[in-house]
């Protein structure tokens, strides 16, 4: 019984080990991306998506490892909250980029 | 291995010294008062490995709340007076078109 | 000692009234004139219950909310914090008289009239705890409250000029707060305290206690415009509006310096090894030489008395080889405590009556270059005469407070053998006969005035007011020096 | 072990690039990702409210602060060829100098010394369990008053800069924003959950970490977005309802501490009713810090020039 | 699983240090803003990992930390645009720069390395 038990503590600490595993690989792609890449936009498109993508995965692999269900929700919201964020200051920032790209034309 | 409270300590001393130079040797005023929030952040991790370094001695849980507290009122007493450093460098520079003190401008 | 109960509130009201009355400025606008005026009473009465403690009950201390250090707070009014509360009570009352003049807020809020006042009130709630309380980290909290209102009110005025030379102040008042807290930090890593009394028992000559001596007396030596850096004082003292210059010259160091003083005196004074006494006392000495010079130099009036606050400080830091030093308490060590002591209380009475009367001739003649003040003697008499009042004090000459100051020291340093502390005195002396013999020569010359406009008598009468107390400081000289000796750390040497 | 390594490491790298190379705007952008990175620091020195703290001002309101003074610098005084650095030499030496000496008294500390054990042992006559928050309004209430004395001195200089014809004008320069625009989304879609987080982090503040300035800062980003984003103009200088909130915090503060005279000292809370006490003070303070810290960075009233 | 956080932690941390190679060189002020928005989304991955690593309570750091990360964007966007206080969306985007380039460094980066109207001092 104690180790069908720690059978299941197993399988969720493999779980979340493989989550955050994700989540980790994800933002060193971003990072790779971020320094990578040519231009401005495509740097923006690489780090905004990679990055969610990647607390998503953490957040979940996380969660796992909760004690008690408030902490669960405060990932999740804290995911919701980066979402938001990366997605207006992604927006933002490109059309700022896009404005100076203009200005320095001129 | 050096403890925790060792490196942060050291840490906070040479963010002190970067500080320092850079509040000394610049003259863009605005610089100047960044590198005054550099110094102070480095004076508090100081204090703050001091207290974590009480702590741990003392065997109580989480470092000595009063430099906690005590850095939590110089974090505010800085931001208060990086505010009106900001508004009177605004100020000087819309009345003389200068960023930086009349004696520093060549 | 009578620690926290009801005796507390007069102690506690000299720092609370004047915070009260910033936030009721804050809210009133309009009238923070007449909230200034009451805060005014109200302080000055409690300083004035305050000293009938004192000198009946001896030293008073307060622990905030009820903790004794070193978890919390301690405040504690001893004679030599008492005299400076009264020096700051006085000196504000004749400040906030002419000031309701000049920033008068009838006509509508204007923004000058409405950030005077909740920021000079502020200045002086800070003020009087840098003279009471007994907790570093406190006295750090005091000291940028007294910067940014300090600040605040060089740049009141809005042209380029002030607003530079408030910036310059910012710098290095923001580079001697740093420093000040480094030690803060430092002390309180090494004996878990920032309580003087209790580092005074737990302070030996090791690494941290060293370092954070010297960092302390830098950052403390930045704010009180110490010779090498005293670049910031003089175009923020003269940049400002009169009445606020004359806070900022008669009080304002004086807050830091009092800080510097405790520290060596009270919390660490076998840290204190003679070359560093000396070295002090050497600065003050250059900046007295130095900041006479160029008083010399200057061709407006307000740059004249801004210069000689640079001069007059540097005559406090004599207290340091004479009076302080481990060793056997000598006897002339409590003289050169107590003309110290007097040299800040006269400096104090003689520069703020200067620059309420700089502050007339401004609003007469519309300017103060020298020349524009020829022959206003004849018309502003009262003003002129308490100018030079004034300038008597500065000067040392008898009867006035000045001089009690400058023999007790003079003695002092002859009786320790220092002679050249006595030198520096004399130097000095005739340098600052030197520098306001140049005004004083334009107010009475025998030249018609020019147009100006009328100065009420009643305004004229504060400098003459200020100057006066201070010659009066001399003429009564024994009241003070007995209250004076209340609570000094080597109470029981009797002075020469 | 390897972790704090590295984080101290990335600390003094943001450092130096702070204060080293040329321009301003690099800089301010490395003191907004300083400010991340010390407030990682603090978790691993088991400080959680100076954690939130940092995060919320160092991370968060000191680089909009400074991000918008920079631009709106450039457009002051911008342009000019300049030294950036002067008197390098004897910077360098005192800046080696006071950090030789902090190291040397670092390293020369005597056995760790601490207030944890004394204000463990007070703690159950504080009224709050949150050590940090106890010592913050009751045992060192006194300098937590001041502090907020400080922020309202700071507020009251900023305004005194205003021209003078400007008097009276709202606070900071008139923002707008495009109607449906993104930015106009973010102004409704954060500040319900902003709100939410800044009066939680308060009322969490007395049993765990959190508080009055880590809630009031917070609450001032909030309004400072809906400022930004052009939904909620700033408010006019003069306005009664403004200044009675900028004053509550300390007005409170000080009045229960002049009530403690009652009570046999100044500040004194008994410890029956210190808990409804302490929280009737950060209620009052988390207003009037969340007001005054958004308008320390919006700045002075600017109607007339955008610029 | 503590040795597999701590090793989690310490490679987000690693990532972050690109993020700040980018900081520094980024020719663009945009690129700048860029990283420093990665550092705070990263900020709040790392802070989540140590609240998993010590003490759960510091999720509320992480809360702070991604309520805020937007807000310095929107400053500098707001500061950029052009009266200092509006909105880049406010004006139709110029589109032309949009076009594909085949294989040359975007337009943006062509500029000097510092974005012209870009930081402090003029003199490189």
């Amino acid at each position: 019984m104690i180790d069908a038990l720690d059978g299941i503590d197993g399988l969720r600490d493999a779980a979340s080990m493989a989550l955050t595993g994700l989540g980790l690989a994800f933002f060193v792609a971003g990072t790779l991306g971020l320094v990578r890449f040519p231009d401005s936009f495509s740097r923006l498109h690489a780090l905004t998506k990679a990055d969610n993508l990647g607390l998503g995965f953490l957040a979940l692999g996380l969660a796992l490892q909760a004690d008690h269900w408030g902490q669960v929700l405060r990932l999740a919201l804290i995911w919701g909250l980066a979402l938001i964020a990366a997605g207006i200051a992604a927006q933002l920032v490109a059309r700022a980029a896009l404005a100076e790209a203009a200005r320095r034309r001129r | 291995m050096i403890d925790p409270a060792l490196l942060y300590g050291l840490t906070g001393a040479a963010v002190v010294g970067l500080g320092l130079y850079g509040f000394l040797s610049l003259r863009h005023l605005l610089r100047r008062v960044l590198a005054f929030n550099v110094v102070g952040s480095g004076i508090f991790l100081m204090f703050g490995a001091a207290g974590y370094r009480g702590a741990v001695a003392e065997g109580t849980a989480g470092a000595d709340p009063v430099p906690q507290a005590l850095i939590i009122t110089g974090i505010v007493v800085a931001l208060a007076a990086t505010a009106l450093a900001v508004g009177l460098i605004l100020a000087h520079a819309r009345a003389t078109g200068r960023r930086t003190l009349p004696e520093d401008d060549t | 000692m009578i620690p926290g109960d009801g005796a507390g509130g007069a102690l506690m009201a000299t720092v609370a009234l004047p915070l009260a009355g910033s936030l009721l400025a804050v809210v009133l606008g309009r009238h923070g004139a007449q909230v200034a005026g009451g805060v005014a009473l109200g302080v000055g009465a409690a300083v004035a219950v305050l000293a009938a403690q004192v000198a009946g009950g001896g030293v008073l201390r307060v622990d905030l909310g009820g903790w004794a250090p070193p978890l919390g707070i301690a405040l504690m009014a001893d004679g030599l914090a008492v005299a400076f509360l009264g020096l700051g009570a006085v000196v504000m009352a004749a400040v906030v008289a002419q000031a309701a003049a000049l920033f008068s807020t009838r006509g509508g809020e204007s923004r000058a009239g409405y950030g005077f006042w909740p920021l000079v009130m502020v200045l002086w709630a800070a003020l009087n705890l840098t003279f009471l309380s007994r907790d570093l980290f406190n006295l750090y909290v005091a000291l940028e409250l007294l910067t940014l209102g300090a600040v605040a009110l060089v740049a009141i005025g809005g042209q380029a000029g002030p607003l530079a030379a408030a910036l310059r102040y910012m710098v290095f008042a923001l580079m001697g707060s740093l420093l000040y807290l480094l030690g803060a930090v430092l002390l309180y890593a090494a004996h878990g305290t920032l309580d003087i009394d209790l580092l005074a028992i737990r302070a030996q000559p090791a690494p941290p206690d060293l370092v954070a001596a010297g960092l302390i007396t830098a950052g403390l030596a930045v704010k009180t415009a110490l010779f090498p850096f005293h670049a910031w004082l003089p175009p923020a003292h003269a940049g400002a509006p009169a009445p606020a210059s004359a806070v900022l010259s008669a009080l304002v160091p004086k807050g830091s310096f009092f800080i510097l003083w405790r520290l060596w005196f009270e919390a660490m004074p076998d840290l204190a090894a003679p070359p560093v006494l000396t070295l002090l006392a050497g600065l003050g000495g250059a900046a007295v030489i130095y900041g006479s010079a160029l008083a010399l130099m200057q061709g407006r009036l307000k740059m004249i008395v801004a210069y000689s606050t640079v001069a007059q400080l540097g005559y406090l830091f004599l207290v340091f080889p004479l009076a302080g030093g481990a060793g056997a308490a000598q006897p002339w060590e409590a003289s050169a405590w107590t003309g110290t002591a007097f040299q800040a209380l006269s400096h104090g009475l003689a520069k703020a009556a200067m620059f309420l009367a700089a502050g007339l001739f401004v609003m007469a003649v519309g300017h103060d270059r020298l020349e524009g003040l020829r022959g206003l003697a004849r018309t502003m008499p009262m003003a002129v005469f308490g100018f030079g009042l004034a300038a008597v004090a500065l000067l040392g000459l008898p009867p006035s407070g000045g001089f009690t100051a400058k023999y007790l020291v003079m003695t002092a340093a002859f009786a320790s053998g220092q002679v050249v502390w006595a030198g520096v005195l004399v130097v000095g002396g005739l340098l600052a006969a030197g520098y306001l013999y140049r005004p004083m020569a334009a107010l009475f010359a025998d030249a018609a005035p020019g147009p100006l406009t009328p100065v009420p008598r009643r305004l004229q009468a504060l400098p003459l007011l200020l100057a006066g107390l201070a010659i009066g400081l001399g003429v009564a000289s024994d009241a003070p020096i007995t209250f004076l000796a209340i609570g000094r750390p080597d109470a029981a040497a009797e002075g020469l | 072990m390897l972790l704090d390594v590295i984080l101290c490491g990335m600390i003094l790298a943001v450092a130096l690039a702070a204060v080293s190379g040329l321009g301003v705007f690099r800089a301010v952008v490395f003191f907004v990702v300083h400010g991340v990175l010390v407030s990682m620091a603090w978790l691993r020195l088991d400080a959680v409210d100076v954690a939130l703290a940092e995060a919320a001002i160092g991370a968060g309101l000191t680089g909009v602060l400074l991000l918008s003074a920079v631009a709106r610098l450039e457009r002051l005084a911008g342009g000019g060829a300049w030294r950036q650095r002067v008197n390098v030499l004897p910077a360098g030496l005192a800046a080696a100098g006071v950090t030789g000496a902090l190291m040397w008294a670092f390293l020369g500390l005597p056995q760790p010394a601490g207030l944890g054990a004394e204000v463990a042992a007070a703690l159950p006559r504080a009224g709050v369990e949150n050590p940090v928050t106890a010592v913050l309004l009751n045992f060192r209430g006194w300098d937590t008053l001041l502090e907020s004395v400080v922020l309202l001195a700071a507020l009251v200089g900023v305004w005194a800069l205003t021209a003078d014809d400007d008097w009276g004008a709202r606070a900071g320069v008139a923002q707008h924003a495009a109607p449906g625009g993104v930015l106009e989304g973010f102004g409704r879609v954060l500040p319900p959950l902003g709100l939410m987080v800044g009066v939680y982090l308060v009322w969490a503040g007395a049993a765990g970490p959190g508080g009055a300035f880590q809630g009031g800062t917070v609450l001032a980003a909030v309004a400072l977005l809906l400022a930004m984003a052009g939904l909620a103009p700033a408010p006019r200088v003069g306005a009664p309802a403004l200044r009675l909130a900028l004053v509550a915090g300390p007005a409170v503060f000080l009045g229960v501490g002049v009530a403690g005279l009652a009570w046999g000292g100044f500040l004194r809370l008994p410890p029956d009713i210190a808990k409804p006490l302490i929280l009737t003070i950060e209620a009052a303070l988390t207003l009037s810090i969340a007001v005054t810290l958004a308008l320390l960075v919006l700045g002075r009233p600017e109607p007339g020039d955008g610029a | 699983m503590i040795g597999w956080l701590t090793f989690v932690a310490v490679g987000l941390l690693l990532s972050l240090a690109g993020a700040l190679w980018r900081v520094w060189r980024g020719p663009a002020q945009a690129d700048r803003m860029m990283a420093a928005q990665l550092v705070g989304t990263g900020g709040v991955g790392v802070v989540m990992v140590l609240a998993a690593l010590g003490d759960w309570a510091a999720l509320d750091v992480a809360l702070v930390l991604a309520l805020l990360a937007a807000f310095a964007a929107v400053a500098f966007v707001k500061a950029n645009s052009a009266d200092g206080a509006g909105d880049p969306e406010e004006r139709a985007p110029d589109t032309a720069l949009l076009q594909p380039r085949a294989g040359r460094e975007g337009d943006t980066d062509r500029g000097g390395d510092e974005g012209r109207s870009g930081a402090g001092g003029a003199a490189p």
